[in-house]
């Protein structure tokens, strides 16, 4: 009972509300940084270094008046955020936040659940949250919204097939599709998967880019260009769920990237005897940390680029990456199994 | 027991939603309804302990093909007048005499066929691997290899048209 | 059966990228161009016909109000105009002073546009760093006379008042720090591939078809159009300095932006000659206590940072209110040209464009 | 040519200002004895004083004298800067001359302006400023047409005309013919009348309207009502 029923549970209310809080503060964190990049200081007011500005964000949001436009598809429009947040959240089921550890005499993973196509899983829940934002601008009943859905379904079906290819390459070297087993293969072969599979990893974090709207490929909701694109007409808290959506994304891809190419909770060079010393630590920092590095540089990104054309980001997308993804793929395979023999 | 309940609550689900994909006016909305459709035969996928297909399922057809149905829906305007909607080409009585005769089909099938017994299973036997996506794996590129490479070419050809209808200078 | 209508896109008034109010209407083929209608008068306040009504020293702060970016220059042309019309002898102290205040002006001017041309394309720190550079050019314009938008900043025959003591310490300052910055704003686009692929071949207007559409200003020298009415027709002390008009060659975009960023120097030498040679003498030639030009009309342009501004008075001779006043405003001889760059081009690289063309609809719409 | 017009402030290079401030308009009129007949009233238009006889006109309006017979009716100095007075009639020839003559090539349309001088017959001075890039000098064409009557547009000369073509059909109504695209630019494009002309009310129903939406509204709504019926 408490095993199969009340552990799962409390994991489960844990990572959500961890996540929903590092969501909020996510943002923050996006403002502070970018505002340091750019020679300003942030949001400084709401409580010390503005540290509780998430808090009156999501007050203001809450009370904010909640508009529908009248020619607006009420119940798709009333979907859409739902459609894109909950599939953003479901993912964390199966992302390994750290090995077994023993809590009160009792042994307890450090993921919700581990299964045998965790990484399918991952990916497929994903592409399902492609609808929230296809179906916001279709349900505005406005242009600028409509062209940023037609961008979004295009720009996230292209990147997504070049994302799950690099996938595939990882999938090879480790010999599994469980999220844990792809970390255990790591430690089994002492190094992290970025080392082996660089070209996999540049191309995924490429596309983690593209697939999360992020800076330079924001295009469905390039402000300057569609006003703020899926989600111009959306206001209040329909608005914000789309906005921690976005951000729950991009801590999703954050750490499926941790968990593929950086060794997950490993420690880093778990190979190297010398720096044994920094095994007491707590191995879910190690994993914190890295997707920290991850989400760090994603706001890094957004605060130096500019954003790239839809016909260009297609381009890069089709002509570039893709092959590239094909390439590296066979060449994993060839090397795979001319070591096997 | 509780699987029955489970089978039969999917299966009301799945049938449901095919109805609405049908009968809903707008097309948008018709998609959408594809979309819960093909969730629900996933979850039906996990039911049957086949957890591959299912994320496979919600993957190559709610994630990627229903979104271009959608692109494609979205971009060719279908809100047409509705005086269109009177086709006077509308064969309603031949649809329904095909769909009989589909019906009907089935029925022979379902009384007549071969018993279904799972033949698969007992071939699991003789796999060398264990678990769901290897076992796929495993079968298709033993048993129905031949399948396999002639589905791969079709879409292959299919890809190839597709191209050359779209591009306009060649 | 497929209905491939064209969309119809209304872009502005209100639009993050309009720069103001301006209303693009777009005919789209899928995100293409087609054809594009540019609707302006939204901030149409009758400027001309209210000077008809006010004496001429009053329509000097009316000037500020069109070019808002870049308030100073307006004025110095408008007070330019009138001395031409009154033949007026202008001191070359004050003359010196004017060239420092155009030339600040058009720093901070290109500083909002490269700003927001940048964040148009997606760059936004660009935006804020300009903007930090261009805030000291405000400080400066604060001590000068008072205020940090309309400046009101000049007078018939001269200027209002001397500059203050150390101001011109502070402008060395100024080009010494700004030196620096331009680097910083290279570092972040120049050689950036993505900046590249935005602005490269995007636009692209030949020298001839620019002339004709009445072009001016970097526009019309990114086409490759050695044009600058401050060395071909020189005014406030423009004979006595040394500088550079760079052209491009391209025609698009990326040439328009790096002639701008060019300026940026050229405006720094400009500054430190005339401040390093500042001559002493008075800031006010001979006025008449009333100002009342004789009868006549007279056409003359000076180089705004948007390009030839030019005002066409004409005076009664009998009245303190000019007969005509006309302002030959270069944002919007310039946006004239963007339905012809827009044609053929992406909706991303419609808003490229309009910030690549640097229109301040205050004066396009007077 | 180009010298004079660069740098009017120079005094050496303004001509002794041939009327001083008030004086009756010059009478003399060499070039067009029949030009202006309304002239004597008040303000009937600017004084146009001819060139002092130390000036010679630039070679550019020579040339177009004698390519184009009766082209130029009036030739005008002020302050450093040349007008060319061109009968309304022969503007769009006098154009193509002035873009394709290479010793004029003015191949840029900075401005086109009008002034209303209201007593007139022929009430509105059109004027087009001309540069040349290639030899940098300038001129203004004037010509002068009465309400309502046609004159053809230079839009197809110069393209940058468009605009300011549009604009001084918004706010004076000249009437061009051959305009690509003859509509209100600035003014919203239902406004009655056309503000920069002399006898526009400075107040009145207009800024009335404005004050009061509802009358504003309820007249549009008619309006409207009117338009689908």
């Amino acid at each position: 009972m408490v095993d199969n029923l009340i552990i799962p549970l409390l994991k489960i209310v844990i990572v959500l509300n961890a996540t929903l809080v590092a969501v909020t503060y996510m943002v923050l964190l996006e403002r502070k940084v970018i505002a340091w990049a750019q020679s300003r200081l942030g949001p400084m007011r709401v409580g010390p270094y503005g540290i509780l500005q998430p808090i009156a964000d999501a007050v203001k949001l809450m009370i904010k008046e909640d508009i529908t436009p009248t020619r607006a598809d009420k119940w798709v429009f009333t979907a859409a955020p739902i459609i894109a947040m909950v599939p953003a959240l479901i993912v964390y089921a199966v992302i390994p936040f750290g090995p077994e550890v023993s809590l009160f005499g009792r042994k307890i993973t450090l993921y919700i659940t581990d299964v045998n196509v965790g990484l399918l899983y991952v990916v497929s829940v994903t592409s399902v949250g492609v609808y929230g934002i296809i179906l916001a601008g279709y349900a505005s009943n406005s242009k600028y919204p409509l062209l940023a859905s037609l961008r979004a379904s295009a720009q996230l079906i292209s990147y997504e097939v070049a994302v799950t290819l690099t996938l595939v390459s990882v999938i090879l070297v480790a010999g599994s599709l469980s999220m844990v087993d792809i970390v255990r293969a790591q430690e089994h072969w002492h190094v992290w998967f970025a080392f082996i599979q660089p070209l996999a990893f540049g191309i995924f974090f490429i596309g983690g880019l593209a697939e999360t709207n992020r800076a330079p490929f924001d295009l469905p909701e390039a402000e300057q260009e569609l006003t703020g694109g899926f989600h111009t007409e959306y206001s209040g808290m329909r608005f914000a769920l789309f906005f921690l959506a976005e951000y729950a994304n991009m801590i999703v891809v954050s750490s499926v990237a941790t968990t593929l190419f950086l060794g997950g909770w490993l420690r880093p060079f778990p190979n190297v005897a010398a720096l044994g010393f920094l095994d007491p630590i707590p191995s879910w920092t190690w994993f914190l940390i890295k997707s920290f590095v991850f989400l760090y540089v994603f706001i890094w990104i957004r605060a130096t680029l500019p954003r790239y054309r839809y016909d260009q980001l297609m381009r890069l997308g089709w002509k570039v990456l893709i092959p590239l993804a094909i390439a590296n793929l066979v060449v994993t395979g060839i090397v795979k199994v001319v070591l096997a023999t | 027991m509780g699987q029955a309940i489970a089978f039969y609550t999917l299966a009301a689900f799945i049938l449901g939603f095919a109805v609405l994909v049908v009968s809903t006016k707008d097309t948008v909305h018709s998609v959408l309804f594809l979309v819960l459709d093909f969730l629900f035969v996933a979850a039906l996928y996990v039911l049957l302990a086949a957890p591959f297909l299912a994320v496979i399922q919600v993957l190559v057809y709610a994630g990627g093909i229903v979104v271009l149905y959608l692109f494609v829906v979205m971009l060719v305007n279908l809100k047409r007048a509705p005086e269109a909607h009177h086709d006077p080409h509308r064969r309603t009585k031949l649809g329904f005499w095909l769909a009989a005769a589909v019906l009907v089909e089935l029925g022979a099938i379902a009384a007549y066929g071969p018993a279904a017994s799972a033949p698969a299973v007992t071939q699991t036997a003789a796999m060398p691997v264990s678990g769901n996506t290897e076992q796929v794996g495993w079968l298709l590129y033993t048993s129905y290899l031949i399948p396999f490479e002639i589905a791969s070419m079709l879409l292959l050809v299919a890809m190839i048209g597709a191209i050359v209808l779209a591009k306009r200078e060649l | 059966m497929f209905d491939t209508n064209e969309l119809v896109l209304n872009m502005g008034p209100q639009h993050p990228s309009t720069h103001g109010v301006l209303r693009v209407v777009l005919r789209l083929d899928g995100e293409k161009v087609v054809d594009a209608d540019v609707v302006i008068g939204y901030l149409h306040r009758g400027i001309e016909k209210l000077s008809e009504n006010r004496n001429w020293t009053q329509i000097i702060l009316l000037t500020d109000r069109m070019d808002y970016v870049a308030a100073a220059t307006s004025n110095v042309g408008y007070c330019e105009t009138v001395e031409k019309l009154m033949s007026l002898e202008v001191p070359r102290r004050a003359r010196y002073v004017r060239t420092i205040l155009c030339e600040l002006q058009r720093i901070a001017s290109h500083c909002l546009w490269l700003g927001t041309h940048a964040m148009d394309i997606g760059a936004m720190t660009v935006f804020l760093y300009a903007f930090r550079e261009r805030e000291l050019i405000l400080d400066l314009f604060e001590e000068f006379c008072g205020a940090r938008l309309t400046y009101n900043s000049m007078r018939i025959g001269g200027l209002p008042l001397d500059i203050p003591p150390g101001w011109d310490q502070k402008v060395l300052e100024f080009c010494k720090i700004m030196d620096g910055k331009l680097g910083e704003y290279e570092e972040l686009l120049t050689h950036n591939r993505i900046w590249l692929d935005r602005t490269k071949g995007i636009g692209v207007l030949p020298a001839s078809e620019a002339i004709a559409l009445g072009l001016s200003g970097p526009p019309l020298r990114g086409s490759g159009v050695g044009r600058d009415v401050r060395k071909d027709e020189p005014y406030a002390a423009y004979d006595e300095m040394e500088f550079d008009v760079p052209i491009g060659t391209a025609g698009d975009t990326y040439d328009r932006y790096l002639v701008r960023l060019e300026e940026f120097r050229q405006s720094l030498r400009i500054i430190r000659q005339a401040t390093e040679g500042l001559p002493e003498g008075p800031i006010v030639g001979k006025v008449p206590r009333l100002i009342k030009p004789p009868a006549g009309e007279t056409y003359h342009a000076i180089e705004s940072p948007k390009g030839e501004l030019g005002y066409f008075i004409v005076s009664d001779g009998k009245s303190t209110n000019p007969y005509r006043f006309r302002v030959r405003p270069p944002s919007f001889c310039n946006l004239q040209g963007l339905r012809r760059l827009v044609r053929g081009h992406l909706v991303a690289d419609v808003v490229a464009l309009i910030g690549s063309l640097d229109v301040v609809l205050g004066e396009v719409d007077r | 040519m180009a010298d004079d017009s660069t740098n009017p402030r120079e005094p050496s290079d303004l001509p002794t200002p041939p009327d001083q401030v008030a004086a009756p308009k010059p009478a003399a009129k060499p070039a067009a004895p029949a030009e202006h007949p309304p002239k004597a009233a008040a303000p009937g238009g600017p004084p146009d004083p001819p060139p002092p006889a130390d000036r010679t006109p630039p070679a550019f309006i020579g040339s177009l004298q004698s390519a184009i017979p009766g082209a130029v009716a009036q030739i005008s100095y002020w302050v450093g800067d040349w007008t060319i007075i061109v009968p309304a009639a022969k503007i769009l020839e006098v154009a193509r001359h002035l873009r394709d003559a290479p010793d004029a090539a003015f191949d840029m349309c900075s401005n086109v302006t009008a002034t209303d001088w209201p007593p007139r017959a022929e009430r509105f001075d059109l004027i087009y400023c001309l540069y040349s890039t290639r030899h940098r000098h300038r001129v203004r064409v004037k010509a002068k047409v009465a309400e309502n009557q046609p004159i053809a547009s230079v839009t197809p000369v110069w393209p940058a005309a468009n605009w300011l073509e549009r604009e001084v059909f918004d706010m004076f109504g000249v009437n061009f013919t051959g305009h690509p695209d003859r509509r209100r630019i600035l003014m919203p494009e239902d406004w009655q009348g056309y503000p920069q002309r002399k006898d526009y009310p400075l107040e009145g129903p207009g800024e009335l309207l404005m004050e009061n939406p509802l009358d504003w509204l309820k007249l549009k709504q008619a309006r409207d009502e009117a338009d689908i019926e």
